[in-house]
């Protein structure tokens, strides 16, 4: 018996698919406050209205995030990191989305949110541990409410109805939001935390940064419909915002923040943007995307717009512009400096917060390698 | 003022549960259809009425989703206790119980706790269909950062639950399900021992049975026909899995020099064979023969009918014991 | 600190979930083409023009599943089952499916599905040996093209899933069908099937009988929508079907199986009827419904209803119906008698199986088992 | 007509998928960037190019989602050849390969074959990030229904390979990640050996060091360090983990008397746990010392700047292998 190939159904088939997807998603669904060339436009149903003060301080978001995220890509191939995981071109969805947030509110990140991370207010050099190999997650999520990178696809987003479920007993009206990509979209754990938020009407936010690409694969191998079309099927609202229009990703995030604090329950935010980097520092894109695309994205780069925006409404000037590349700078030679001297964990760091409460199994194997090492030492007298 | 009561298994569980929620307002209870119906085996009978809807939560049917979320809710400030219906359907929370909740104590370098408890009703003797029958708790003692329990009487499950909700690591608690409907004295005043440590729960001389959970009856029954054939046989309640209490085995395989081990799980790859090989290693001088093993085949839990055969039982038990007595 | 209720957000929440839901619902988006009085009404999507020998052949699947049905429940009464689960109420959606297959098509039950088994040739007792206790499935799933009853929920959602992508890789025009309950709506796995077939465009039908309980758990407790919409959220056609209804139930199947072998790929059917009796013979449901609601339902018998219409139509006489009836009480004694005398399975049966290319442990353990059974037998000597 | 080629062990796999999907018509890839890509290893690197997307199939980001398939794929009579990007995120399927790749031969009584090879890298040793350092072969041992292995060098990689597709039970198929880049002679007219026999490496007379996969060369160093102490050290390849070859493993120790079993995998429920506890009951008149084991710490899989002192390395073999022979 000789296996046909699927011929027969795939014409029909891809012509569903392109019939069913971009051309109307791209151009009626999307939430856009600021146009590619940097002009302002209004939405029917978002708006915002922010000072000069907080607009210059979300292009400083975004210059200090890539520039951060820059210099680890460079620190990765210098060797001082094992593996860095780039935001470039998803800043205007991270800085927009996470500063739609109070300090009550509580983030799930994925193992991505660089950008996030630094409106949260934790310290840069943090992420960095894991990726050096020094720990696999550096900071206590309770003193930013920024929980740790996850990196098994998906879970964080049931952690983070969770926790907005124990929000929601608590009486408070703080948010959670968590962050996934296009790729997660297929887990079950996103869906069942889809179900459970719904069902609970949990105050949570999932914020999908749709980056079309889950390392090689493009974003039909997981949905042939808009991603934020699947909220409706969940009976929550979704929305589709240009992810990199910082504006119109904060503004849409905050509409699905309120929503979580007056008690309407969950939102699905889907920011359309593009990976411009590799997936991470060991992959090598070019093995399955072309140039063009890159290309194309590059001309909506979410900085470049948001700069133009600023010069022409006058709302920043060279000199802020320098000031804040100077900045950028500094704190690239900061996180430089802080990671090549930071230290190698103990060894014995390898038994330790392994339990809370302790275990004994864990003592008596702490006690024989510590025995096994002092062997060597007393050798090496 | 005595507070002994005489209850079966599953209302000693009850009462532990009630009196979890009635201390700690943190206490909460999750899982499929633990509320009105109190759970298909009515371990969480009344709780709902009494304590309301937002203490005691009928979840989606979805595994996954209720440990994520338990993990949520623990990262809050909340003490879950998760209900898996069945042994069986524990897999597709696998995941988050690895990979999250096992881990995230350390992942986060000890600045978060995860006391959540999950409660699973395991092991065989129902006559239920498949996936209701089986013991797997070694595919948990295997990972660490969870700990893994299993009472074999009323007593113990009342006060075994009580320090599992308090401790702040999660705790698999394995309740044997065909002892549920055994009963036992339970005194709520008492002060109960440490968690993790072995009972001697029949004093012997010529050999150990070392057992947890369903198992525990059975070898005390087997020691008990073994007694009448002029054999000292001691039975050691394990009442925890991880950490497994190598001390407690140790000195009382040191009298004996002798030690069967019996569970319903399967042999290979069974909590046998790492109690085999560490007494092993520490007491090589004492044995006078190699530790067996009794439990299950490498074979899927059987059809209900085959399970009585399929099971350790008493003349499995006691065939191990003469076997290691002739060497 | 005390544990607020989370009664603040509670109003909102319900009124949100009661605008939401039934009402429309109900009414509006339920295909159906006969009334629970009986009476045939005509849908502007969905038609059937069926022969009178076929409306007939409907009523005896359904009256003959019944009464198999009530036997299984009072052979597990008398302890020669251990247990039943009935699909009592749930014959319409079933029968009505199932009859719009070809025998060419595969499908994946559940573990109430007995009223397909018999559609698909299954030998009513056939269904009894893993209630009995025999075995754990006690069919070949291709004599009938139906697999073997799953009972780990939704799991067996991506096992037609990936049937179904292999029969498009063949070039083949059948069609799969996987039957699910409510509950299992909120399973990982249901969710990953409705991905994977839909990125394939695989010939696959969701059929979810949503039977409005999970056990002691109200459809509620898993989404807050009709769970038809559910699908529309990963790029397919979703229909709420009156699952009472034998001839909606047919009518939509049939259009869902006809798109499927065209090449467009999955459609999810919801056939929204009533768990009639309790969940399984173990199982108490005077503990958390009421008996209004069972009233209620009771009124909407898709076998009453069925019968109304073919004697007011004059497609079946009394003569027929006695015949049927007859014939199904023929069939309960049949099944009577065989399960009464169904043999236990060997005990040497728990190793056989368990591979089909052989197991060095298994052959181990088959000779110590057998050793060790032969010692009792020479002492019995 | 000689076909013997040196090649890295991760183009042994390549090149055994390529003769698969070549020989056999039903044989089909699956994973997560398998396609263009050729995998996040390069093990199916080429093979969509020239088999096509029909048979190189790139699936949505879902582990449960893959493997459900792949078995509904089996049923109707593909051999899926699936891809687990890395040990720690086989975990989502791991209801799917417990509950019903693993049983479903036997839930049909026999009617229906599960010919699914499931490939891990596995393994640390690389410095990667957290669960990409794993090897949780102990948790798919317990499960009867499935077969494990694991090659050490290419030669193995290809043959196993191999015979893992044409088997029609359901196969893990553990790939030592660290060794991916090592070279080895592969004759691809060969006739193998059976999969599951263990494989004496080097022979030796005083002690035998067990192991599978990646430390079977951490094991030959320790066995060549140890020739220059004077310790004639036997190295034994067990190349499977379910069934586990005990006559293979009995038979040296019948000869060396004394056994140290090595794998990265914890100690504690480890396949160590397992040998120890057979190779004691068969051997127990043989052994000169109990069985050492040499593993993971229980502890989650550490930060990459620690993996060189958790992982078994040459030392702590040795220190095994000076312990057990100073019983
Ligand atoms: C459960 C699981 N499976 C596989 C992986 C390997 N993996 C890491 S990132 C990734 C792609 C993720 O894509 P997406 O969700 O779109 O996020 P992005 O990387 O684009 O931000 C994969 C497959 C993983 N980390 N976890
Ligand atoms: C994974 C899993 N979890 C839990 C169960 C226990 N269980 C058996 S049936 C059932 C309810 C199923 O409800 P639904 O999907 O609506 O199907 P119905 O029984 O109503 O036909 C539950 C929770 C199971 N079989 N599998
Ligand atoms: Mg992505
Ligand atoms: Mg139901």
């Amino acid at each position: 018996m000789t296996v046909e190939s699927t011929a027969a159904r795939k014409p029909r088939r891809s012509s569903k698919r392109v019939s069913a997807k971009k051309p109307p998603a791209e151009q009626t669904e999307l939430v856009q406050l600021l146009t590619p060339e940097g002009e302002r436009v209004e939405h029917s149903e978002y708006s915002i209205d922010l000072s000069h003060d907080e607009l210059r301080g979300l292009y400083r978001d975004m210059v200090m995030t890539r520039c951060f995220d820059a210099e680890a890509t460079t620190l990765q191939r210098q060797g001082e990191l094992g593996l860095w995981a780039s935001l470039l071109g998803q800043e205007a969805a991270q800085i927009g989305s996470a500063r739609a947030l109070r300090d009550d509110d509580y983030v799930f990140p994925t193992y991505r949110e660089h950008g996030v991370a630094w409106c949260r207010g934790v310290d840069p050099t943090n992420l960095l541990g894991m990726f050096r190999g020094v720990n696999n997650g550096g900071w206590d999520p309770n003193s930013n409410n920024f929980h740790l990178y996850t990196i098994v696809i998906g879970s964080q987003t049931l952690h983070a109805t969770g926790y907005a479920m124990g929000v929601a007993k608590d009486g408070a009206d703080s948010a959670v939001i968590a962050y996934f990509g296009d790729g997660a979209s297929s887990q079950g754990d996103v869906n069942e935390a889809f179900t459970f938020s719904a069902v609970y009407n949990a105050p949570v936010v999932f914020f999908c940064q749709n980056n079309q690409w889950a390392i090689s694969e493009p974003t039909e191998r997981q949905t042939r419909v808009p991603l934020y079309q699947r909220a409706q099927g969940f009976g929550f609202p979704g929305v589709r915002v240009d992810g990199n229009d910082v504006l119109a990703c904060l503004a849409v995030t905050k509409a699905a923040v309120e929503r979580a604090r007056r008690g309407e329950g969950p939102t699905l935010v889907e920011a359309f943007t593009y990976r411009m980097a590799a997936h991470t520092t060991n992959d090598d894109p070019s093995k399955y995307r072309n140039e063009d695309e890159y290309e194309s994205w590059k001309s909506k780069d979410p900085i470049e717009r948001f700069r133009t925006y600023l010069s022409n409404e006058g709302i920043a000037d060279q000199d802020y512009l320098d000031a804040v590349e100077a900045e950028a700078e500094q704190l690239g030679k900061r996180v430089r400096d802080a990671v090549r001297t930071m230290p190698d964990p103990d060894t014995m760091a390898i038994f330790e917060n392994v339990y809370a409460d302790g275990h004994a199994l864990v003592d008596e194997e702490r006690a024989q390698f510590a025995a096994y090492q002092a062997s060597f030492a007393e050798e090496g007298n | 003022m005595s507070s002994i009561e005489k209850m079966t298994l599953s209302k000693a569980l009850n009462v532990s549960l009630r009196t979890a929620l009635e201390n700690d307002p943190k206490v909460v209870i999750m899982g499929e259809d633990v509320g009105k119906l109190g759970g298909v085996f009515r371990v969480t009978d009344g709780l709902q009425k009494d304590f309301g809807e937002d203490r005691v939560i009928d979840t989606p049917l979805a595994e996954s989703g209720i440990v994520g979320t338990a993990i949520g809710m623990a990262l809050r400030g909340y003490r879950p206790v998760v209900e898996i219906q069945f042994d069986g359907f524990v897999f597709p929370a696998y995941d988050q119980i690895v990979t999250q909740l096992a881990k995230m104590h350390a992942r986060a370098l000890g600045t978060v706790k995860m006391p959540v408890v999950i409660r699973i009703p395991y092991g065989g003797g129902i006559g239920a269909v498949e996936h209701h029958s089986e013991s797997p708790e070694s595919l948990f003692a295997h990972v660490a950062g969870l700990k893994i329990v299993s009472p074999s009487n009323a007593s113990d499950a009342y006060w075994m639950l009580q320090q599992a909700i308090e401790c702040d690591d999660p705790v698999i608690f394995f309740e044997p399900k065909r002892r549920y409907w055994d009963k036992g004295e339970v005194d709520t005043s008492a002060i109960p021992g440490p968690l993790h440590q072995a009972r001697v729960v029949r004093g012997g001389t010529d050999l150990t049975l070392a057992a947890y959970g369903p198992m525990v009856k059975t070898c005390l029954e087997a020691a008990a026909a073994a007694a009448e054939e002029g054999k000292s046989v001691e039975v050691l309640d394990l009442r925890s899995v991880s950490p497994l209490d190598f001390d407690g085995i140790q000195k009382s395989v040191e009298r004996t020099r002798r030690l069967v081990v019996v569970h319903e799980a399967p042999v290979f790859f069974g909590s046998g064979a790492e109690i085999a090989a560490r007494i092993t290693e520490r007491c090589f001088y004492h044995l006078e023969a190699p530790v067996l093993r009794v439990g299950g085949f490498h074979a899927p839990y059987p059809p209900a009918r085959l399970e009585e055969e399929y099971l350790p039982g008493l003349d499995r038990v006691l065939d191990a014991v003469d076997r290691a007595l002739a060497y």
